[in-house]
């Protein structure tokens, strides 16, 4: 691009820019390499990936809502076995930076899957999804609760081994996301992935019921930009040591600043893709110009620059 | 880069002629190169409402007519029906306005090497992709049927140069106001008995779809059908528009009908599934 | 408008018909006079009404944001005297039916409050706003805690009397909200209102900072409405007897039947409103003649319909 | 019924004219009786970006001139700077769209019943409303005396029927490419004492007012200002486009801009309050 140094890290891990896709939406990989080399990307965070495979959930999966989309995918894909056998193999011969997304059913699951992905060369970062159903408590998300979000994230820790750094997700629909943040650093996460969708329901009202098969779905896109800005800066102010993968809603380089400024040390491009499948590329070199335009001197240094004392 | 998609490419598409066409919208867009790559069957994902627009997803639209002009030159062409915001929107851009088009996606109907006895049955706007298919069937050789069945008359698409290019054509309209009382199903069994059809091509609403699977498997046609299931993205990375598929192993997957179709073979869909995951589904 | 049927009740006050205005979002009723007569709505909802006049919060308080927008008004108002002198003579004197929002900074203040507002003619129903900071904890806000926001209920079921119904008023900001709507329900809730914002935040990214003065603000408008639509239909599931007054992000009759759907005995119109001053008039006469169009006999055969069995 | 913006009214008005003047765009609007109502300082609130625009709020936009040609008819006219996403889409709207507008919203200039020496001070687009106060004044016997700033050329809005309703103009620019160089505050003190000025009257932005103010204190001449807050609703309902004011009583409010404004008595805000509540505000 030019030589400003835009690079930045998630714990340990270093990336050459900011720009990531999110977790789901982008893939395998594969159908977005056709539109540009991954290789391009600060990273490629896959789809969450689960020990067995999965179906995901009936269709309708998708609602689209004011500036925004609701989905319930329902984790579909290929588990583990599978995805080490063929996408990791495969973005590996891309050239692309990854970081592999897990989620699990149990806290044991957690622990399996990092177990599995401890040795796995190509492998720049674990995201830790948990914002998904605990079967062992009543289907109550992980990342609700302080108690089993510290318990998925300790058991990742204990068995990841080595220096791949955890990076844990945490779901915006709690009271209080700094407390849930500090509980899974202190069980060892290296980073923190802000937010998840925010869970709602669109009713089709020419059915009256409710329009997806698994009636709530996860809100994502520029609507919910404001409430992941504001995530990440309580979160930054909470724990301004820790680094923070910010998204939701981030469409154009303005966008992905935002969250920058409020404490995100890189951003994940998630639904804007399925608008435009260029825009990860396109907030890259937007947030590139910004940058070198309002005078900063590397990316870090904007890394939560929103909280800097008044003058 | 994959294999996916793989002659895809985001233009910046200008709108050069918008005629109303019974229900519908017909629109040619000047593409470039994109309309050489075409094949019937695929589609274009379309950005919708404009600039700070509240609809942050594409919209997909079968490629009706797609023209080669050379020299990095084309056009296609679509038959749009509005319905909701996002295809409304569509519908009333005017001649000379720009549309973000990404093209051609999806799968094509699968051309036989042999001349073959084809029946091509359309629902509503589903006939749009058929006239195109139609006409590479006749330039190889095959006798082709058509069948186009709608609620009403304004809702059948079927243009003068469209009707030409098959070899009979039938409509029927639940309302009778044109062709013949009824539904396509309720015609289609006399004419593959009548005219020994060996292949089947649908498109149109999944109900029709379904119906039209049922009478293939009874009759022993094959049966290639382009699915419409809701799309986020178009293009594989969502996940959003699986639909249930038995595989060649017997096993039933969440398949993407935006790269593994929307062309599918129709007796691999497992139709009745509305709304569940069908049992024994891999994954399950 | 017709005979068709459209009259609802939350708790034991009947409304003519289901479409209300927002609190804060209606002013004193006086400036939306000019646009139509106020009787024509439901009832109006007013301003939280506070102790103490309010200066509220320092601008800017308002940032748009995709399909919806930030506050920060901090509740500015008069104070529960002067409200009582001059704005409850002047909407009685217009014949608008009228349901009055209080806030509290203590538990006190909401005994206090209710116990001015129990003798006062020409009160439809109380909505009792508890998603306020509680100066005597931390400023965490009520509605956030089970613990508090049962608290900030009781003190108003206490001090009220006679037949006022209260209907309190929950935030979305939470991990469980079903489980605080049985609690302020249990505490002598007569029913709820569903949503008030979502805390977010906006960075100005020429200024680098938190564009609001308060830094936060409360998300409302359409962005918001799966989440409002979620919440609602998660409370009518768990508590099917108790009366929603739904809100957020409604701006259409369709987005009103969605709510109304989902399990809301009314509606209140809020960010619309700023938008387009008619909008509580539209939505009431789109809403009307959707449900004639669904061919249902009265409003209230709609309220949760999207929750009947699949056949 | 109050008497808050009692003469207010929503038309869907015509563009009849969009023309660009410098870095903005004069556009004219065929908004029938509510031309008769209006005076000068009124604003309007304009929907923007049209169906389905992601934008919720209206834009306000002083009204430059208002033509009333009875029989129901009338015409205002804007000067609009496209600056974010709402004022660009206004801006770019073509001859015969038609926008969603009312007004006349909020105070107008208090208009002495003497004749007197008027000085009149806009910054950038804050001209606009201060030409139609001229043509008040000037009927009433009133010297006008205008002095327009902005940082460049460009951003003068000065146009030639405007300039003759004026008795002298001066404009000034930072960068000095018309006019003088520097600020109006550079140049008023001066036409005040020159001319004997009896009241300013302002329009533009906010730190040009609160200079006005310190200067029209230390000359003791009266100063109304038309303020620019950010307003949510325009209309009184929503208290975000409030700043802090003295009343007659000595106790400072927080007062909506866009009802009990934007035309206020500069002496009495409260100017230096940026992001906090003034010590002493009633209710802080
Ligand atoms: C492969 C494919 C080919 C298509 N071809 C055509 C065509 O040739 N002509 C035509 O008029 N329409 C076609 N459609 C449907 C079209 O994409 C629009 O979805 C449909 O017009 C409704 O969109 P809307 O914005 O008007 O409605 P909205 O209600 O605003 O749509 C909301 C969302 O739901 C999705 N959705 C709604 N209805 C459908 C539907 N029937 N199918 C898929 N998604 C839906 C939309 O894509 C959008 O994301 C096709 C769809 C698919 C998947
Ligand atoms: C009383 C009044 C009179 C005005 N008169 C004119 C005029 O004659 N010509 C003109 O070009 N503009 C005028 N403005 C400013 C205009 O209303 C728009 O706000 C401004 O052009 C920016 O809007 P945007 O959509 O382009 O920017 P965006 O950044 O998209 O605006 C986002 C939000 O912030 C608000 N906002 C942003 N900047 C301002 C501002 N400077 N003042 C108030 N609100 C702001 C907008 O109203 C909107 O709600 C006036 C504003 C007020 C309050
Ligand atoms: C279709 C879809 C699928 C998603 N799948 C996952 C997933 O598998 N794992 C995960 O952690 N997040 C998943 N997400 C959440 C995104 O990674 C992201 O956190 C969220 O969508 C907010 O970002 P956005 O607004 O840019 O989309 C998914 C989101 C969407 C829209
Ligand atoms: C400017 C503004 C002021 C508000 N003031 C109050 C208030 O005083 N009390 C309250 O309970 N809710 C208040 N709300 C919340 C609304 O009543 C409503 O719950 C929320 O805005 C969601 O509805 P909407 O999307 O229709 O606006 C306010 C909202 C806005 C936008
Ligand atoms: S539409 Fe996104 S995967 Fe098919
Ligand atoms: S802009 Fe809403 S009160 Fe002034």
């Amino acid at each position: 691009m030019s030589d400003f140094d835009f690079h930045t890290h998630l714990g340990a891990a270093r990336f050459n820019n900011p720009i990531f896709t999110a977790s789901g939406c982008a893939g395998s990989g594969k159908e977005l390499s056709q539109f540009f080399p991954l290789e391009n990307l600060g990273a490629v965070v896959t789809k969450s990936i689960m020990l067995k495979p999965r179906s995901g959930r009936a269709t309708p999966r998708m609602a689209e809502t004011p500036s925004g989309m609701l989905n319930s995918i329902g984790l579909q894909g290929p588990g583990i076995d599978l995805f080490l056998e063929n996408d990791i193999p495969w973005l590996v011969s891309q050239g692309a930076t990854t970081v592999v997304s897990i989620a699990g059913e149990t806290v044991e699951d957690y622990a399996i899957l990092a177990r599995r992905l401890r040795a796995v060369p190509g492998i720049s970062a674990l995201e830790v999804n948990i914002s998904c159903p605990n079967v062992e408590n009543r289907g109550q998300v992980f990342a609700c609760d302080p108690v089993t979000a510290r318990a998925a994230i300790e058991s990742v820790r204990r068995n990841i081994g080595g220096e791949l750094p955890i990076i844990a997700k945490l779901s915006p629909d709690v009271t209080d996301i700094a407390t849930i943040a500090e509980e899974v650093v202190s069980a060892g996460a290296d980073g923190l992935a802000l937010i998840n969708t925010v869970l709602g329901m669109v009713i089709d009202t020419n059915t009256m019921r409710p329009k997806l098969a698994g009636k709530t779905g996860g809100l994502s896109g520029p609507a919910i930009r404001p409430i992941a800005v504001r995530a990440i800066y309580q979160v930054h102010a909470r724990l301004p040591h820790v680094s923070i993968l910010g998204m939701g809603g981030v469409a154009t380089g303005q966008d992905a600043l935002q969250l920058v400024l409020a404490g995100a040390s890189a951003v994940s491009i998630g639904t804007a893709t399925f608008g435009n499948p260029f825009a990860a590329m396109s907030v890259q070199s937007e947030l590139h110009d910004l940058l070198i335009a309002k005078g900063f001197s590397s990316f870090k240094e904007a890394v939560g620059y929103a909280h800097r004392s008044e003058v | 880069m994959s294999s996916i998609n793989r002659s895809a490419s985001n233009v910046y598409a200008e709108i050069t002629s918008n005629r109303k066409a019974g229900a519908y919208h017909h629109i040619a867009l000047s593409v470039g190169e994109m309309a050489a790559h075409v094949r019937p069957g695929n589609f274009v994902a379309i950005s919708v409402g404009g600039e700070g627009s509240s609809m942050v997803l594409r919209r997909a639209f079968a490629i009706y007519r797609s023209v080669d002009l050379g020299n990095g030159q084309g056009q296609i062409e679509l038959v749009v029906a509005p319905h909701g915001q996002g295809s409304t929107w569509v519908a009333s851009q005017p001649v000379g306005a720009k549309l973000n088009v990404i093209g051609p996606l999806g799968t094509a109907f699968g051309i036989p090497t042999e001349p073959v006895r084809a029946l091509l049955v359309g629902g509503g706007y589903g006939s749009a992709p058929l006239f195109g298919l139609s006409e590479v069937l006749k330039a190889r050789g095959c006798r082709v049927d058509m069948v186009l069945g709608a609620s009403t008359a304004m809702k059948i698409y079927a243009p003068l140069e469209g009707k030409r290019s098959v070899n009979a054509l039938t409509i029927t309209t639940e309302d009778g106001s044109t062709g013949i009382q009824g539904r396509v199903s309720d015609v289609i069994p006399d004419i593959i008995d009548t005219n020994n059809i060996d292949i089947i091509y649908s498109c149109g609403p999944m109900g029709m779809l379904q119906a039209i699977t049922d009478i293939a498997r009874a009759k022993e046609v094959m049966h290639q059908c382009a699915v419409e299931e809701s799309m986020a993205c178009g293009i594989g990375v969502c996940m959003t528009c699986v639909l249930p598929v038995r595989g060649e192993d017997g096993v039933i997957r969440m398949l993407r009908s935006c790269i593994d179709g929307p062309v599918m073979d129709g007796a691999d869909v497992i139709w009745e599934s509305k709304r569940t995951i069908p049992e024994g589904t891999w994954g399950a």
